[in-house]
């Protein structure tokens, strides 16, 4: 009944295997876009790449850490664009009441979903659509309807936040990896980690067992909230304005990355790391696509770019079930 | 720090960030400046920030990272695209501002980047408005159809239009909804707002698609558009200035998209060491029921 | 009604006048349960008695509508599962409750896993699982996750969760329903271990032996009454039956209600060299019509994967089938279905009832197409047919209207029967069909599956009970290992025979020709 | 074995008009809210209370409520569909090129334009079951990828150009009065109507509730669950071309950029709102037309009060969280 050693190794390695297949597909891109294009692997393109793509990281993370207990947050984009404003707002009262104010902003969305989820009983899905339309409605309020808000252009350390170096990376690419590290310890380390993937596993049964999946549910939509924050903050910080526009569409590219990664939609598994991974890949396509454009060869006009972009996932995603599910039977 | 050199040569690799391609209005402007750079031969590197500024400074920026000679740049927002601009002098790149500016406290034309191009988004609103107070037959009710929340072509046309209205008085603005510069949008919000104010006898579209959507919804509401109620826009399309032909709209102001010629003229002139204003504001024309006919031919 | 008080000590646990509604629904009317300290004690019912209700009030994972309960002398009403085992409380549920997806060794210590400076101590934690379960009997990788393993040792598992919470009082919602003998025996023994060390055990079994061997008093549940309640050894199973049942029985119901006919006509179905994977391995199986085979073996032996690869759930990746005669490939299970096939799975809840659906369609769902004209359901046939079955097996519902899910475990399961009894089908797959029935309906259905016999289908029943096999069968063909090791008839089946086979008997020896 | 068979008078479900009741009884918290909506406006809209303001809302609502049709279905499946504005799009890119084509004679051309976008839509509705039932992706992923794939193929075919046009046959779809009643609301009322049966009556109906309530056991049962799901997707990427066509027919225009934005949100928030879980098992066909009745109304009314768009969006995001939980709490008791 019990599995031989050989064939627990196997399976080992092949679950390493589909966790760095989507790892193996971002190094083969990058070292493709090395090879094919000038300027690709500059210091200033590897620094303006992680500017942007550390927020998709953020608000990644905090969608994983939602799908692992089998939830969602569309509400994420929203989010995003809320903390810029209120970021921008606070901006004149010092860079640390910025930041704090920024999370507390998305905490606290990330809070009413928790607890419309939790008591009213309401699918995180709907629950999350509703707070992404009120969301962007507190954001376009708090900014008065303008498409900007201004930072405050003497608060240095503001700006230093988006647009800063630190140890020669951008400061936005530092709290990411920061964040993930974080991120990683909270998953595997800690009981809290466990908890978020048994409760994303069997909601029931961790009941029964008695977890407290109520408060465990409210956490991770309140770190989501938080992480979105954070990457609203960057975003303030780094445009020079609040956003209230900014940040459509972002839940997608965050399930789409953390799908990518590898976790499954129905939670109860998934990696941090290979969700960084996925929304890295996600947004070197972005990258890639524009150097492609940039070498006149073919030009695509932005609508093959969506086109290629679906195709991209579909392979990915693809790639990435059928190396998962190899290694699920052996 | 001054602005970089551009040496004068035979072809040029030209980048253009474009803000989103999602309505007429830009997808003619891109068409100009691909046409243009093709006529030329020129290589013009394109992106599309799809609507979303912080997209934009990351297009910017892979532009400079792959040292194109120049930048068009169309800022979706006055302030978040300073810092990128000063990005692309440094790097020795002159950047060309098209169609919106640059917040002048955060980067300066002449040293920062080269010129801007384009319209005066609170003067189309102004323009609207004049003609409306010259127009008057007494006792106007207003339906005002923004753009998109937040953009700032919506903001400044509503901000031309309807300080100009206050300023003369007389007038009354029953409602002021966003139609997000879409025709069906449009539609649907002239529809919703006729129904609830039928004393309504102007509406105000800031551009062409939301008035198109408008002259639909008249027609469902049995009213006859440009003589029951006025119809007024803003871009000067070829579907809009006919319609004023036709005596559906009354007054449409341009706001021409083909900057392609104007601003490759621009580049070539900045190679030869031409000095150029901070600002070049388009001649945009206006399109009356007297001039609307002749100009039909050349609306774009 | 007063029941026997009981020893001098004063009691662990005191349930009294407890009442519980679903919908309506009186789950619980005036329940009570007294249970003493360091005693095991049994408690039976019918199915849909009440007893899995009052389990889940006392632990809080339902809120109770009345009534006292007094843990430890204090006056207690735990606000959750969490609450109750803090208070002292450990639980097996009834359907298997645990994360599927997490390891084996999460599951044991979920809420509870060892920690130093709030990080989780990993190592620790699976050797600590790796010993719980040795102590149990059981050698199994604790890294891998629950859903690699069955269904048994997935419920192994969970007593070794309820066992290593220290406890006062550990509640046992049918653990036995998966377990084969060896198993139960083992189960027994960490019961008796429990009493010594002075815990308190709370037995939930349908089946009367294991009553008897290890528990001291009983309590006896009916239509969510508490009908009696004292010592084990005053009451004789003829009189605890009567109780259940509530109603005067000749003699005692018999444990199996098979009606065994002569042997059967022409060969149904002939599966030879079926492989699939590591779990079944030139197994093979013959059928009759009119002829019930049994499918013997310990845990995992592949008879669930056989039924499975027969029914074409599953894709062998080697052997032969036919079907009269015929050679087939089922390719899905609606093909089997179509050539006269039916299937009902081992389980209940993952793979037979739709829960949100109501009791007509789940019972109907299989023979809908046959219900339709032009794929539009004829609604008096379909209602012809429920109510044909709910009075034939005398299914407990409210009416076809009741979601499946409101149904206790037993009724779910005469659902799911009817699902293929009206199919008509020429052989039918059964996978423990009477795990966790009461004995009433168990003797019920097992007669009904002996007169099907004699009318002439094809049983193919999978049972980890013996005495079921034995005394139901015309033929038991014993699976170990994934492949076929015997096939016993006449005076050949009998007990020693099978577990002389499934334990140690060679393919070589004994399989017949 | 002594079948026994229950008085027939017991026996539910014989009685069509019966059956209506005990559904709309099952969403009478949706009906409530529409009703309160409705009285609001009466008393405090002023024009409320006329055939042009039922026009503007039934047919502003129609597509909507089309689209939701077919996400209703795919939903009781437990799936979810994102790509159904995208297929918007592209049916409505395609009419036009077809009717406005010089090579096929007038009537075939507009006959061609209403049939060929549907089929393709369709197909692309299938595509999204192939994903899901043979590649095995979660139909999240599966759809988001049509999702941002589909509007660009709208956009590759016409370069993202707006095509006008004017063709009063082809409008007929979006613009048309038979009996004074507008064309797309009747198209609406019999793809209701066809929905409500399907769910009800059918074979095929049973087998959706039966995939959503528990896909191992349906398949067990014998129920094709992959043809269920191929068919189910395919349905509502047909009742998003429909819903396309209705779009470009009314504006006379076809914006690959513009048709069905958003109206995947509008449709899910429909069927929730509708109360429908969604996680599968349930349809409330009727349900999701009194979400989608609801959605327009609060949106009429707040423009109709001139509620400023931001603020608008906070008034719906609570309107819907109230809607569902009341909804719930209903089924709770
Ligand atoms: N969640 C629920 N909702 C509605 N009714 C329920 C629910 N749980 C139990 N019931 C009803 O309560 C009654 C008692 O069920 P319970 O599960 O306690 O029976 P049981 O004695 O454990 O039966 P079994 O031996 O079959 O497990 C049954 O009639 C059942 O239909
Ligand atoms: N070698 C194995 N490794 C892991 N899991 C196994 C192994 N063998 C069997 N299993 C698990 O045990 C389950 C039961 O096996 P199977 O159904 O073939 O046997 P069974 O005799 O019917 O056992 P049961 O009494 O549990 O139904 C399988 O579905 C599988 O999940
Ligand atoms: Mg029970
Ligand atoms: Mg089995």
């Amino acid at each position: 009944m019990m599995l031989s050693t050989a064939v627990k190794n196997q399976s080992r390695l092949l679950t390493r295997v589909s966790q760095f297949g989507v790892l193996a597909a971002l190094v083969l891109l990058i070292i493709f876009g090395a090879l094919r294009y000038t300027g690709f692997m500059s210091e200033y393109n590897f620094s303006t790449f992680l500017r942007y793509n550390s927020m998709f990281g953020l608000v990644s993370l905090g969608m994983c850490f939602v799908i692992l207990t089998g939830g969602i947050d569309l509400s994420v984009g929203s989010v995003v664009a809320l903390a810029s404003v209120v970021a921008a707002l606070l901006s004149p009262y010092g860079a640390l009441t910025a930041v704090l104010g920024a999370m507390a902003a998305g905490a606290l969305i990330g809070l009413i979903n928790g607890l419309i989820i939790t008591r009213l009983n309401i699918q995180p899905f709907i629950t999350t659509l509703a707070t992404l339309l009120g969301a962007r409605g507190l954001a376009l309020l708090l900014a008065n309807n303008q498409g900007g808000v201004g930072v405050d252009p003497n608060n240095a350390a503001f700006t230093w936040l988006g647009q800063g170096n630190l140890l020669h990376l951008p400061v936005p690419g530092v709290m990411m990896i920061v964040a993930f590290v974080a991120g990683s310890v909270l998953l595997s380390l800690t009981p809290f980690g466990r908890h978020a993937l048994a409760v994303g596993g069997g909601e029931d049964a961790s009941k029964l067992m008695g977890l407290p999946v109520n408060r465990i549910k409210v956490t991770v939509y309140v770190l989501s909230g938080a992480l979105a924050g954070l990457a609203g903050l960057i975003l303030a910080s780094q445009l020079g304005a609040g956003q209230p526009t900014e940040g459509v569409g972002w839940e997608l590219s965050a399930i789409a990355g953390v799908v990518v990664g590898g976790t499954l939609l129905t939670g109860g598994t998934g990696s941090v790391w290979s969700t960084l991974v996925g929304a890295m890949l996600l947004g070197l396509i972005f990258n890639i696509l524009n150097f492609e454009n940039g070498k006149g060869v073919i030009s695509l006009s932005p609508y093959w770019q969506s086109v290629i972009r679906g195709a991209f996932l579909l392979l990915v995603v693809l790639l990435q079930t059928r190396l998962g599910r190899r290694s699920d039977r052996s | 720090q001054t602005l970089p050199k551009l040496a004068a040569k035979s072809t040029y690799r030209v980048g253009f960030a474009q803000t989103e391609s999602n309505n007429p209005w830009r997808l003619a402007q891109t068409k100009s400046m691909q046409d243009e750079a093709k006529r030329l031969g020129y290589q013009l590197v394109y992106t599309d920030a799809a609507g979303s500024t912080a997209k934009q400074v990351a297009d910017v920026r892979s532009m400079i990272a792959q040292k194109v000679d120049v930048i068009f740049l169309s800022p979706r927002e006055d302030k978040p695209l300073a810092p990128v601009v000063k990005e692309a002098r440094n790097a020795g790149i002159p950047v060309i501002l098209l169609d919106r500016n640059i917040d002048p406290a955060l980067a300066k034309a002449g040293t920062d980047y080269v010129t801007f191009i384009g319209s005066d988004f609170i003067k189309e609103g102004q323009r609207v408005a004049d003609w409306l107070i010259k127009n008057n037959k007494g006792k106007m009710n207003i339906i005002e159809l923004e753009g998109t929340t937040g953009s700032s072509p919506a903001n400044d046309r509503k901000k031309g239009f309807d300080d100009a209205i206050k300023k003369a008085g007389g007038f009354k603005i029953l409602a002021s909804q966003s139609g997000d510069f879409a025709r069906d949008k449009g539609r649907q919000v002239a529809e919703t707002l006729l129904q609830a104010h039928p004393d309504a006898n102007v509406i105000y579209a800031h551009n062409d698609e939301m008035a198109i959507g408008a002259v639909s919804a008249l027609e469902a509401a049995g009213k006859k558009p440009g003589v029951d109620v006025l119809v007024l826009s803003i871009d000067g399309g070829k579907e809009a200035v006919k319609m004023v032909v036709d005596g559906k709209m009354n007054y449409v102001v341009e706001c021409n998209p083909r900057f392609g010629p104007e601003a490759f003229k621009t580049l070539q002139g900045y190679a030869k060491g031409t000095k150029y204003p901070a600002k070049i504001i388009n001649q945009d024309r206006d399109y009356t029921p007297q001039t609307a006919a002749a100009g039909l031919s050349s609306a774009y | 009604m007063t029941f026997s008080p009981v020893s001098a000590s004063p009691p662990l646990l005191e349930m009294q006048g407890l009442q519980k509604s679903f919908a309506g629904v009186k789950a619980l009317d005036n329940a009570s349960l007294t249970v003493g300290a360091a005693e095991v004690h049994a408690l039976i019912g019918q199915n849909g008695a009440g007893k899995s209700t009052l389990i889940k009030v006392l632990t809080g994972a339902y809120q109770r509508d009345a009534g006292t309960v007094t843990f430890a002398g204090q006056p207690v009403a735990f606000g959750s599962p969490l609450a109750a085992q803090r208070g002292g409380i450990a639980t097996i549920y009834q359907e298997v409750n645990l994360v599927p997806l997490r390891t084996v060794a999460e599951n044991i210590f979920l809420g509870r896993e060892p920690r130093r400076y709030g990080l989780l101590q990993r190592p620790v934690m699976n050797r600590e699982a790796e010993r719980l379960l040795g102590e149990l009997g059981l050698t199994v990788d604790v890294t891998q996750p629950l859903s690699s393993y069955s269904t048994a040792i997935q419920q192994m598992v969970a007593l070794a969760r309820a066992v290593s919470i220290n406890a006062r009082l550990v509640i046992m919602d049918e653990p036995t329903s998966s377990l084969n003998e060896r198993e139960v025996e083992t189960l027994f023994g960490v019961i008796r271990g429990l009493k010594a060390r002075g815990v308190s055990v709370i037995f939930v079994s349908h089946r009367l032996d294991e009553l008897y061997a290890v528990c001291d008093r009983i309590t006896v549940m009916r239509d969510g009454r508490t009908v009696y309640a004292g010592d084990l050894k005053d009451i004789s199973r003829l009189e605890l039956v009567e109780q259940m049942l509530g109603r005067q029985l000749r003699s005692e119901t018999r444990q199996t209600g098979f009606v065994r006919s002569g042997a059967g006509g022409q060969v149904l179905l002939q599966a030879s060299g079926v492989t699939h994977g590591a779990r079944l391995r030139n197994a093979a199986v013959e059928v009759r019509t009119g002829e019930v085979v049994g499918l013997a073996g310990l845990l995992g032996s592949g008879r669930s994967e056989l039924a499975r690869v027969i029914f074409g759930a599953d894709q062998p990746d080697a052997g032969e089938m036919r079907l009269a005669g015929q050679p087939v490939q089922l390719r899905s299970p609606s093909d089997a279905i179509a050539a006269g096939l039916g299937f009902c799975s081992e389980d209940r809840k993952a793979e037979g009832i739709i829960p949100e659906l109501s009791v007509r369609e789940n019972l109907t769902l299989a023979l809908l197409p046959r219900l339709a004209r032009a794929g539009v359901v004829d609604p008096h046939r379909q209602a012809q047919v429920v109510a044909d079955f709910i009075a034939r097996l005398g299914i407990k519902t409210s009416g076809p209207d009741q979601p499946i899910r409101e149904l206790s475990g037993g009724n779910q399961q005469k659902v799911l029967l009817a699902r293929w009894l009206a199919m008509q089908p020429k052989l039918l797959i059964l996978d423990e069909p009477t795990r966790g029935i009461d004995v009433g309906a168990k003797a019920e259905i097992q007669q009904l599956i002996g007169q099907l016999a004699q009318e002439g289908l094809g049983v193919l029943m999978i049972s980890s009970e013996l005495e079921e096999l034995i005394e139901g069968c015309h033929q038991v063909t014993v699976l170990r290992d994934g492949q076929t090791v015997a096939r016993l008839e006449g005076e050949g089946l009998n007990e020693p025979q099978i577990l002389h086979a499934m334990a140690q008997g060679s393919a070589q020896d004994t399989v017949h020709p | 074995m002594s079948g026994q068979l229950v008085p027939a008078t017991s026996v539910r479900g014989q009685n069509g008009w019966q059956d209506l009741l005990a559904d709309l009884k099952q969403v009478r918290a949706s009906l409530l809210i529409l009703a309160a909506l409705l009285i609001f406006n009466a008393l405090l809209t002023p024009n409320f209370l006329s055939v042009q303001t039922l026009n503007v809302n039934l047919t502003q609502v129609a597509t909507i409520i089309i689209v939701a049709m077919g996400m209703t279905l795919v939903i009781a499946t437990g799936g979810v569909d994102l790509s159904v504005g995208s297929l918007m799009a592209i049916s409505g890119v395609l009419a036009p090129l077809i009717f406005l084509n010089a090579g096929l004679p007038g009537g075939v051309g507009v006959a061609l334009a209403f049939v060929v976008p549907v089929l393709v839509t369709a197909g692309f509705g299938l595509l999204n079951g192939v994903f899901i039932t043979r590649l095995r992706l979660q139909p999240i992923v599966a759809t988001l990828v049509l999702y941002i794939a589909g509007r660009g193929i709208a956009q590759v075919i016409t370069n993202g150009q707006l095509q006008s046009f004017d063709n009063p046959a082809f409008g007929y779809i979006g613009l048309g009065r038979p009996l004074g009643i507008p064309f797309q609301v009747l198209l609406m009322l019999v793809i209701v109507a066809i929905t409500y049966w399907l769910v009800k009556r059918t074979v095929f109906g049973r087998f959706v509730l039966a995939v959503g309530g528990n896909e191992t056991a349906a398949r067990l049962a014998g129920v094709p669950t992959a043809r269920v799901k191929l068919l189910v997707y395919s349905f509502s990427g047909l009742l998003a071309g429909v819903a396309g066509l209705i779009v470009i027919a009314i504006n006379r225009s076809s914006d690959a950029n513009q048709v069905g934005q958003n109206m995947e949100l509008d449709a899910i928030a429909a069927v929730a709102v509708g109360g429908t879980l969604l996680s599968g098992g349930r349809a409330q066909v009727l349900g999701t037309v009194c979400g989608a009745l609801i959605i327009q109304l609060i949106r009429y009314t707040l423009l109709a009060k001139g509620v400023p768009d931001a603020a608008a969006l906070v008034v719906k995001a609570a309107i819907i969280v109230a809607a569902v939980a009341l909804q719930q709490r209903r089924r709770r008791e």
